[in-house]
This record gives C-alpha cells, structure tokens and sequence, in this order.
C-alpha cells in the first residue's frame, strides 16, 4: 500500500519547523546556513511527494531548480561570511551590532 | 482519494505545529516562572556529564576550505542537469546537446572568473 | 523547433542582458582597474539594445506572448515592468559610475551584477509559472546580496550584506514552502493552473490558507512591508549607495510586479480574502513607516522607512483592486500601483544621487545634518533635493502628487474612501520628516565644529543622472497623462 | 484675445521664476533681476487690466482650459482658470499692489544678499496666488494654496541665519499645515458628494447637498481659511511671520495671501448658505478675532508687530462680514485693507529703512519733520484704516457693520464697533509714537535718519492715493459699482430696503467711533505722555496679559508643542522598546519553539544531549542576544507577522 501524502508533508512540516527554528536560535552564522537549507528541503520534501500524488513531473522539476538555488545561496552564503571573517575575525550573527535602529 | 477531500486531511499539520508550540511554551515558561536565575559560568557550560570543559566543540577551518567548498557545490550541482540530460540523451537530440553546451559554458565562465580572480590558489 | 526559436526570439532581451553579463565575467579580470568603466558602458549599450527591442512593441502594447509553454509570458504589463526596469538600472550604472571611483570600488563584477540582478528581474516580471518567479525572484535577490557588500573594506557593508542575506534566504525559504504547498493545493505550477484550481475554493482550505500566507511574507520581504520589514533600515544604510537606490527602486518595482501577477493571475479568486489581508498590512505599513521616519537622524535609514511607507501606499492601489467594484475599479486600482511604482523611481533614484555624491572629505555626508546650509553653499542641489523631498512628501505640482492621487482615487473608488483619508493624513505626517530635510538645508548653518563641510561632487555622468530624475518628477508632475494612459492599457486583466 | 490674456497673466512672473532661479545667480546682476521680476509682475497686470476690461464690458465669465492634467477613474482635473468678477477683484488687488510692492521692494532690498533669491520667491508667490484665485475648480486651488504656503513659508526664513526667523518660519508652516489638512478633508467630502471638482459643476448641483454635509464641508474649509487667514485659534503664526523683510509682510502677510481665506470663504458661500450652524462659527470666529486682536495690538511695542495684529483684526472684520452674508462688504473691505494696510506696512517699511533697522516705537518719535512723506503716507494709511471719512476704510468696515445691524445682528454688531474703536486708538498711538512728541532715538541712529529714495515712496503714493479715493468704488454704500459688479458672484445678502436715515446714523455713530479713539489717543499720547504708564501701572493684570497676547503662544507650547516633542520621543521610545518588547515576546516564542526543536534535535542532530544542560545553555544565550543579536529579532518577528497573518485571515474567514 502506498503512504498517504499527508504523512509527507508531516515529516516536511517537521524539518521545515526544525530548520526555522534554527534559524531564530542559533548564532553561528553557518548553522543558520544549515538550517536555511534545511527549510529548502523540506519543501523539497514536499514537491516530490505532491508530484507523486499527482503524477506529473511539474514538482521534480522544480526539486531540481530549488536545489540549484539552494546550492547558489550556499556558495553566495560562504562567501559573505568569509569576506565578513576576514573583516572582523568572527560570523556570531551577535556581533552584528554596526547597524541597529 | 479524490482532490477535493485531499485538504482535510492537512489540518493534522496545523495541529502538530500547535501543539509543538504550545507544549513548548508551556513548559518554558513553567521553568522560567519556577526557576531562581543565578547564572555562573560552570552552570553556563553545557553538560558534559560531569567533566569539565576542556575546548569548544567547534573548531576553525582555514578559510581556503570554504573557498573550495563554495567552488565544488557550484560545479557538483551541474551534475543534477547533467544527468537527466545524459538519460534522455537519444531523444533530445542535436538541440539537447547544443542547450548543454551552453550550459557548461556559462558555467565555464564563472570558472574562468574564479580562476583569474585567484580563488583556486591553495596559498 | 521554428517555435523553439520564436520562443527564443520572446525571452531575447533577457538573453541579451545574460549574455552581457556573462561578456562582463569574462572580460573583468583582463581590462586594468583604469579602464573598467568600458564595462559601465557596456552594459548601458546592451541596456539600450533591451530598450529597443521592447520599446519597438509598445505598439502592439495589450499583445499577449508566452513561451516555453507558458512559463513565461510577455504581455503589456510585463513590457510596462521592463521598460522601467531597464530605465532605472540605466540610471543606476550611471550614478554609480562617479560612486564607484569616488568610494575607490573599481569592480567590473559590479556591472555584471548589475545586469544578473536585472535578468532575474525581467524574469520576475514575465514569470507566468511559479517556477519561473522563484528562479528571478531568487537570481535578483543572490545579486543584491553580493552587491550589498561589495564595499569590502567597510564593516558595515559586510554586516549589511550578511544581514540581507541570512533573511532573504530566510524569507525565500518561507515562499518556497508557500509555493510548494500551493503546488499541492493545485497540483501545477503555472499561474493558470493555480487559479484553475483555487477559482473555487475560499480559505477553508487550511493548506491554501498556509500556502498564501507564507506566498505574503515571502513577497512581503522583498517589498518592505511591515512586518517583514526589519531588515530594510540596516541594509539601506550598510549597503553601497548606488546599491541601496537600485534595491529601493528596482528590486521594488520587480518584486511588485511579480507579487500583483501572483495574486492577481494565480489567487484572484480569493480576491475578496486577500485584500482584507493587505489592507491589515497596508495599514501598519503606513503606520509604522511614516511614524519611525520621523525619529531617523541618519538620512539612509530615513529613506529606508519612507520606502517602507510608500510600499504601503502602493500596496492601497492592490487593496482597492481587489475590492475593485467590477472591472474598472480594479484596473484602476492595479494601474494606480504600477504609476506609482513608476514615479516613486524617479524620485527615490534623485534623492540618492545627490546622497551618493554628497561627499565630505572622502567619506558620504549620510547625516540629515550634513545638509545643513546646502542652500548656501550649492543652491542648485539643495534646490534639487528641495525637489525629491517635496515629490516624495506628495505636495503638488510634482510626480509623486499625481502617484498618490490615483493611488486615493482608486480607493475611493473601490469604496475605501476612509483608507484614502487616513492614508492623506500619514501622508500629510510624512511632509513633517522630508521638510525636515529642507528646513535644514535651509534655514540652518553648518555646525562649525564639524570640520569638513558636504559638497555636492558633481560629474558629467551624476548630472545625467539628476537631470533625468528632476526631469520626470516635475514632467510627470505636470503632464503625467501619458504615463497613465500607458500603465491603465498595460494593466492586468482581473479576474 | 482675451482667453489668451488669461492663460498669459500666470506665465509672466512664472518666466521670471525660471530665469531668475535658475540663471540669476549666475547669468546677470542685481539690476537684471529686479526688471525682470517687477517687469513681468507689470505685464501680468496690464493683462489683468485687458481682462477685467472684457468681463466689465461683456458682464460674462471666462471659463479657460490650459491643459487636461488629470484624468482616470470618473474624475479629470484639468489645469483651468474662471475669471468672473470676483477673480477680476483679487487679479487686480494681487497684479497691481503686487506690482508696486515688487518695485518699492527694489529700493528696500538693495543690498541684500540674496537679493535674486527673495525676487525669485516674490514671483514664485505671485505665480501661486494668481493661481490660487483664477483656478476654477479646487485642486487648482489647492495647488495655489500650498504655493503661497510654501513661498511664505520661504521668505518669512528669508534671514534664515537669524534662528527666530527660521523658527517663526517653521511655525508658520506648521500652524498652515493644520489648516491644510481641513481643507484637503473639505476638498475630499467634495469630490465624494460631487464625482467633481469644478466649482461651476459643483455649485450647480449644490442644491442636493444635505444639509449636514453641507456643515461639514463648509466647516472643513472653514479651518483651511482660518489657517491661512491667521483667524482665532490658528492666528499666532502672522505676528511672528513679522520676521520676514517688510516688502513681504505688505505683500504676503497683509495685502493678498492672508485674504486667501476670504477667497475661498466668498468663492464657495453657495454652500456656507446652505448651513446656518458654519455661517455661525465663521461670523463668531472673525468677530472673536477682530476684537481679540485688536486689544493685543494696543499694548504691542514693535512697529510691525502692532501692523500684523491690525492686519489678523481687520481679516477679522472680513470673516465677520462674509458670517452675515455681506459677502460683497467683504471682498470690499478686502479690497480697502489691501490698499491702506500695504501702505501702513511699506511705510513702516520706510521707517526702519530710515532708522537703519529698528521697529520698537519706544525709541522712536519726532520722525514727522526727518521724514515727511513717510510720514503723511503713514498718516493717510492710519487714518483710512481708523475708519473715518472719507478714506477707504471707513466705506468697507461701516458697510459691514451697518449690514450687521440691519440684519440684527447686535452682538456682531457690538464686537465690530468696540474693535473700530480700539484700532483707531492703537493706530493712532503708533503714529504719535513714531511721528510725534520728544525723538527717543539714540544718537548714533539719529544723524543716520534719512527720506526713503523715490524707488519706495513713488510706490507709497501710489497707495496713498488709492487708500483716499479706494472707498468710492463701493459708493453709496450697498449700490456702489462694486456691488453691480460683483451682484451676479456674491449673491445679495438679503436685499430688504434699508432707510437712508438708518444708514446715515450708522455712518455717523462709526465716525464717531473713530474719532472717540483719536481722542483717546491724542489725550493719552500727545497731551499728557505720563498717563499711558500711570493707566498700566493700575491695570498690571490687564496689561501684562496683553502684552503677553493673552498668554496664547505658551498655551500652545503647553498644549501642543511639547506633547509632539514628547510625541516625537514616544515614538523613539516605541521604537526601540515596545518593538524590542515584541521581539522579546517573539523570542520566547522562539525559545518554545528552541523546545520543539530540541525534541526534534534530540533525534536528528544532538543524539543523547542532556536537554535540561542544553535548554539552560540556551536560555542563557538567549536572554543575552535578547538584548543584542539583531539578525534573530527581525527573523523572530517575520514569524510573528506569519503568526499574526495566520489569526487574521482565519477572522476573515469567520466572517
């Protein structure tokens, strides 16, 4: 028997949650990259399983594209945070205190 | 099951997340009522069952690792267009090829600007 | 395969701006750090090639064309979006190019940026699939990202950009999970196929419910919208200056542009639900915007929350056409966001000009105070500042009189009289922090302890830049029929 | 011919903006700038001239598109002027006054830095205020109106280095502002009931206006005037406008801006008729004002001050005027005061110029023989506005008040006489003060004294000699040639014969009046000096609060300044505190959901961590990136807007 999809979306509400809550509590700013990627995957998570319920191809595709992205971001991500390394020596998000209103 | 009653069958989510919710602000805040604050540094620490610290858990990579890392995932991800491609190569034909070529191009180019710009020099 | 090329021949202007940028990748690391400015112009020739080619259709303007099976369309609305589009970064290279040497940033990238962030836009405006305003919504934010923080040798940039991108990639996150859901929902990604499949369905469905939520806050963050507004200020502020006006004006305009074909073409059923949504979210937009503008010292952040505010007045017009009495309430309603959008550029691009190269010593005169007896030193700039300041406040005669006039009048129309009111008061509120600005330049003196004071560096390219802006605020100002005619025939048809 | 005479009347002095602001400063010297900017103020009033030629000889209004400016929705507004007898008045009052202020201005400001700039204002202003009375529907209007703000707001800083003029300037434009907004809410009310704009559709279906709404429009534009015309209780910013050079009082805050109100009270009396309860307030508002200011300006001691507090008593007469429906006694008076209270300013004017500077009367006196003409131009401009016979002001304010009491409206009646009484009296105290008794100079200003140059008195005769004869344009009173003219405009206001006796008696007791005040003052200021001090001594309350003009401003600062000060601070505060506090809040959110995730993390990232260490640890952290670590804040409160979006929409749907 097949799962039923909502099991599916369960598991991605789960990871996606996991992963936004990284995002508010962790300060290293590369974990905050985990957890952003973990969001991405939940979604991911999501369209395979409503391509399968569906039968049609529409949410693969679009796993491919959000992986990409999710891979671009990555990259874009890392080189932020080494620029920002090299200027003050430390990615804890804390120490982002130049701008505040 | 048929589309339409495919909806009902979500609010489950809905109630996982409140209760995730809930539960946790129950209990936190329970604990933060109850609980005297007397913060040191010992009681700062996490647990490592009883042993005292002895560094942090994280340690520094050189950044020349994350320069290459951000490299590799650029170029590993190519491999998701690639292979679907290789896959259906027959059908797609002349055009699928040409549409590849373009594709490795582009991402030609953004090796040739890492190269010239000297990110792939390991010192 | 002819109708591979002719889908092709549709999407050619952003292939030209691709290519370009790609040109520029290649070509940066050869051409001396003297020389980089070629880069600048070339990019404005394949600018002008874009011009061109969809300046040639304005006749055929209501000509509807899709390709790639619909992923994406060009129709008026999107040729309106780009033509903008194209006149803004046009500006933007242009003012940046006396920015760059004066903050000693002579970066071909930033070009090539540029031009990527543009293609992600023009992609956004022409995205009839999901998938497609994903894809431009993310390469133009993945650019402003980088550019947010191409001034490496300042903290504050760095922050900005690290900053901007730890919750942009938040929000996208969100919008992608609003976006698969939806994809649940519907069971396709193309805007067409969602409206099919929601025509019906009201929010009773919890899914549709979560999915346009989440669709909300993730365009709501690109657009500035309280409350996923926060991060606005800081980035304004950080970022390089010809950097913070292409985001307020571009990175708007696009993001808008996608968010009304989404909940117009895509959830227009759920019209009736949604505009009550905006209409919550237009109103501590307004509230919250105009209203911490006033406490601002740093001239940037200032900007930023006005932005915020005329997000919120822009969001009105999506309000009133969702309400929108039959058709032509909500076309109008939709027409009065895109010319608003439109006159909202050329002022926001003028007023950040003359910051970018309002220079003291080597460093941006960012203080309101830096201003001060700028009448006397150089009265041509304070003059023209007098100008942005006085269109962004929507006094009459100028641009950004009319753009709030039709954005009102759509409200009434769409029977939301006491929001045009209140939003005529936040307004007239909104006048208090921009004549700040110029009682400063004047009627005070430079503090003369301060030292150095601000001058305005002028150069050929800055001029270019002011005359344009200066130009369409009080032309537009004065004659902005044909503005309007062209954004009520580009608008969308409403469902 | 004469639609092009219309549409030319603006372009002049707009094309002495253009090229003096932009090029003046640069291109051509003082002298350049000064022809070009009276030069094109002459031209606007010769075609002023031609037109109301035409409307006198034709009797009909000239409705003219200069070009469609708005159009969508059900609503175009095109750039459009309507010149009916009414403009024609205030076209002339603006052109012609407006001319001899520019040329008399030439002669004041010489010298002045900044000399291209004050012209450029004074053209810009010109430009607004032609616009302001010749628009023929309301956005026009309004456009003139926030121009003449903006321009006075402009010139009252023009010495923006003196920090009083640049505070009296921002308090000009804020106390307008309020002003503005009522109008902007009449405007809005307008369109609603109307679907238009233009006065002539608007007037012509005013007959389906309820009257509630009637109320509440007329009210609404009633504190659009009361603001621009400085009535009771937005008055306090014109005395301090004084700050502004001396050309521009004439001009802005005296002769025509400040009678904008007026205006725009008269231009739409169709619908003041239609609602008792606003014809009220405005006749209790300028009675109020006139007497009000009137006592202020008794005791005032700068020249110009006790000028500016006779102008807000006079547009006092005129709110009270157009509140009993004497709409056409108004415009008259308008049309007087502009005359003799332009000559009282520019004169005054020519006093300080001939002092090199100083207004306060007490080191003044004994100027009648230094400076004649000044003097007997000052003398003719006080004895008009005393309102005796046969000079200008006597005709338009006895208009007035005999129209008060032939409709019985005693009270009106009463307040209008005391406040004749009490402007002739401090009228006449100024000129004893300035021109009479013992010089209280100081030396070094004393050997300084010196006549005004031709430049400025030419234009004071001018004046002079309109401040004499201005009051027979509107003889016999009620059957003048005014009012033929104006009839088809302002309406009758309820025409029931009036006895000749009746209107000579009035006339009478207003001359006495008058006269009762020279006494007054002639008593107390020419034959026994001492008294004046002796009657303050035993009135000290009476005195100090007038002198203090009843203690208004400072009322103000309690009531209104601080608390938007305070406002200002709040929002400060509610910035950095109650949103902090929502972020808190959310924080602890996101520490419930940091318990969520320890579950979660418990089985997918941290195998086998102590929770209660971990949860403690973090806790830790997160009240001390509570206080610091913005990026979570704002991402906190991107969930929280979720959260808050979730609960509204599940409301809407309720619904």
């Amino acid at each position: 028997m097949t799962i039923p999809v909502f099991y599916y979306l369960i598991l991605s509400a789960v990871v996606f949650l996991t992963g936004l809550v990284g995002v508010l509590i962790r300060r290293n700013i590369i974990i905050i990259l985990l957890s952003v990627e973990l969001m991405l995957n939940a979604t991911n998570i999501n369209f395979v399983a409503f391509s399968q319920y569906f039968h049609n191809v529409a949410g693969q595709v679009f796993v491919f594209f959000a992986l990409t992205i999710a891979a671009a971001e990555v990259a874009v991500g890392l080189a932020i945070i080494i620029a920002l390394h090299r200027a003050k020596s430390s990615i804890n998000v804390d120490e982002f205190q130049l701008l505040k209103w | 099951m048929g589309n339409t009653e495919v909806p009902v069958n979500y609010l489950p989510i809905l109630l996982f997340i409140g209760i995730a919710i809930v539960f946790g602000a129950v209990s936190l805040l329970a604990g933060w009522l109850v609980r005297p604050s007397r913060p040191y540094r010992a009681k700062l620490n996490p647990y490592e069952s009883g042993s005292p610290l002895f560094s942090d858990a994280r340690v520094q990579f050189p950044m020349r690792y994350y320069i290459i890392a951000m490299l590799f995932v650029i170029f590993d991800i190519e491999v998701i267009f690639i292979i679907p491609w290789a896959v259906r190569f027959q059908s797609l034909g002349l055009l699928g090829l040409v549409e590849m070529l373009v594709f490795i191009a582009i991402l030609l180019v953004g090796l040739w600007y890492a190269w010239k710009k000297g990110a792939l020099e390991w010192d | 395969m002819t109708s591979y090329g002719a889908d092709l021949l549709v999407i050619l202007p952003e292939l030209i701006v691709v290519g370009a940028a790609c040109l520029l990748l290649v070509l940066e690391p050869l051409t001396p750090p003297s020389r980089k400015e070629l880069l600048a112009w070339l990019s404005l020739g394949a600018l002008a090639l874009c011009i061109g080619l969809t300046g040639g259709q304005i006749s055929v303007l209501n000509l509807r064309v899709s390709a790639f099976s619909d992923l994406v369309v060009v129709d008026g609305y999107a040729r309106f979006w780009k033509l903008l589009l194209y006149g803004v970064t046009g500006l933007t290279i242009l003012m940046s190019l006396p920015y760059l040497k004066a903050e000693r940033l002579q970066l071909g990238e930033y070009y090539g940026f540029i031009l990527l962030a543009l293609s992600g836009m023009m992609v956004m405006v022409s995205g009839a699939d999901l998938l497609t305003i994903y894809l431009g919504t993310e390469l133009m934010s993945l650019s402003l990202y980088v550019m947010a923080g191409l001034k490496r040798s300042s903290p504050r940039s760095l922050e900005a950009s690290a900053k901007y991108f730890v919750l942009g990639a938040f929000s996208s996150g969100l919008l992608l999970y609003g976006i698969s859901l939806l994809y649940g929902v519907a069971g396709g990604t193309k805007l067409g196929a969602v409206a099919a499949a929601i025509g019906s369905r009201g929010f009773d469905d919890p899914l549709l419910l979560i999915a346009t939520i989440l669709l909300a806050a993730g365009f709501g963050f690109k657009l500035a919208v309280v409350p996923f507004h926060m991060w606005t200020p800081d980035v304004y502020q950080g970022a390089p200056t010809s950097v913070t006006a292409f985001m307020a004006v571009a990175s708007k305009a696009a993001s808008f542009a996608a968010f009304l074909r989404v909940f117009v073409e895509g959830l227009g059923g759920l019209k009736a639900d949604w505009s009550n949504l905006f209409l919550l979210l237009c109103l501590v937009t307004l509230i919250l915007g105009n209203l911490v503008a006033i406490v601002q010292t740093n001239i940037k952040r200032m900007l930023a929350y006005s932005s915020i505010a005329h997000a919120g007045y822009a969001l009105i017009g999506l309000v009133a056409a969702g309400r929108g009495m039959g058709e032509s309430g909500g076309a109008s309603g939709l027409a009065s966001v895109m010319l608003y959008l439109a006159l909202y550029a050329f002022m926001t691009l003028g007023a950040f000009a003359v910051i970018g190269m309002f220079r003291k010593g080597g460093l941006e005169g960012e203080d309101i105070e830096d201003f001060a007896g700028l009448a006397k030193r150089q009265p041509l700039a304070a003059f023209l500042m007098l100008v942005f300041m006085v269109s962004l406040a929507g006094i009459p005669p100028t641009a950004g009189f009319i753009g709030k006039f039709y954005v009102f009048m759509a409200a009434v129309e769409a029977g939301l009289a006491w929001l045009a009111v209140v939003a005529l008061i936040f307004a007239a509120i909104s006048a208090y922090y921009y004549m700040r600005v110029v009682m400063v330049m004047y009627m005070r003196e430079p503090d003369p302890s301060a030292g150095e004071v601000p001058q305005l560096v002028a150069s050929p390219a800055l001029t270019v830049v002011l005359a344009c802006a200066v130009a369409g605020v009080i032309l537009f100002g004065l004659f902005p029929n044909p503005l309007v005619s062209l954004a009520l025939q580009s608008v969308l048809p409403l469902k | 011919m004469t639609d092009l005479l219309i549409k030319l009347i603006p372009v002049f002095p707009l094309l002495a903006v253009i090229a003096n602001g932009l090029f003046g400063r640069y291109l051509w010297s003082h002298d350049w700038a000064h022809r070009l900017a009276w030069g094109s103020v002459g031209l606007s009033f010769l075609c002023t001239i031609g037109v109301v030629a035409d409307v006198l000889r034709t009797g009909t209004a000239h409705e003219v598109i200069a070009y469609q400016w708005i159009f969508g929705g059900d609503l175009t507004i095109n750039l459009a002027y309507l010149v009916d007898p009414l403009t024609c008045v205030w076209l002339l009052v603006v052109t012609g006054v407006g001319f001899l202020i520019h040329v008399y201005s030439v002669g004041y400001m010489h010298g002045e830095d900044g000399f291209t700039r004050f012209f450029t204002y004074m053209n810009l202003f010109m430009v607004s205020m032609l616009l302001l009375v010749m628009g023929n529907n309301y956005a026009v209007l309004f456009i003139g109106w926030e121009g003449v703000g903006l321009c006075s707001y402009l010139l009252i800083g023009y010495y923006y280095d003196k920090v009083s003029a640049a505070k009296a300037a921002s308090k000009a434009f804020v106390v307008n502002r309020i002003g503005d907004a009522g109008f902007l809410l009449a405007i809005f009310l307008v369109f609603i009931n109307f679907k238009t704009l233009d006065y002539t559709k608007v007037f012509a279906q005013v007959g389906q206006l309820s009257p509630d709404m009637a109320t509440a429009i007329a009210l609404c534009l009633l504190v659009g005037a009361v603001g621009k015309s400085a009535q009771l209780p937005l008055h306090t910013w014109l005395p301090d406008a004084m700050e502004g050079p001396t050309p521009v009082s004439a001009l802005i805050h005296a002769a025509t801006m400040v009678t904008a109100g007026v205006y725009m009270v008269v231009r739409n009396h169709a619908i003041f008729d239609l609602s008792p309860v606003a014809m009220e307030t405005v006749a209790i508002v300028g009675g109020c004002t006139a007497l009000f200011a009137a006592t202020i300006g008794l005791v005032q001691t700068d020249i110009k001050r006790v000028l500016a507090y006779s102008t807000v008593s006079q547009l006092g007469y005129m709110f009270l005027g157009c509140g009993i429906g004497a709409y056409t006694a108004a415009v008259f008076h308008v049309m007087t005061h502009a005359f003799f209270k332009a000559l009282l300013f520019l004169s005054a004017g020519s006093v300080i110029h001939a002092l090199s500077g100083e207004q306060d009367i007490r080191k003044m006196g004994g100027l009648s023989k230094k400076i004649p003409w000044t003097y007997r131009l000052f003398l003719i401009g006080t004895v008009a506005i005393a309102g005796i016979p046969p000079l200008a002001g006597f005709w338009s304010k006895d208009e007035i008040m005999g129209h008060a009491f032939v409709h019985h409206h005693y009270v009106f009646y009463g307040l209008a006489a005391l406040g004749a009484f009490l402007t002739s009296f401090y009228m006449f105290r100024l000129t004893y003060l300035t021109f009479y008794g013992p010089s209280r100079m100081d030396h070094h200003t004393e050997e300084h004294v010196h006549e005004s140059p031709m430049v400025m008195v030419g234009p004071l005769m001018a004046l002079g000699l309109l401040s004499l004869v201005g009051g027979f344009l509107g003889f016999p009173p009620e059957h003048g040639w005014l009012h033929q003219f104006l009839a088809p405009v302002a309406g009758v206001g309820g025409e029931h014969e009036v006895g000749t006796g009746l209107v000579l008696t009035l006339m009478m007791i207003a001359t006495g009046i008058a006269l009762l005040g020279w006494g007054l003052a002639h008593y107390l200021y020419s034959m026994n000096p001492a008294a004046p001090d002796r009657w303050a001594a035993k009135a000290q309350g009476i005195y100090n609060t007038l002198l203090n003009k009843y203690y208004v401003d400072e009322l103000y600062d309690v009531l209104v300044v601080e608390p938007t000060k305070k406002l200002g601070l709040a929002l400060d505060w509610f910035d950095r505190v109650v949103i902090d506090g929502i972020v808190r809040a959310v924080g602890t959110m996101a520490e419930l959901g940091a318990a969520g995730s320890t579950w979660a993390e418990k089985h997918v990232i941290y195998g086998g961590l102590n929770i209660i260490g971990y949860g403690n640890h973090l806790l830790a952290k997160q009240w001390r990136q509570l206080q610091s670590g913005m990026v979570h804040h704002y991402a906190a409160i991107i969930i929280a807007g979720l959260f808050l979006l979730a609960v509204v929409i599940q409301l809407i749907v309720q619904r």
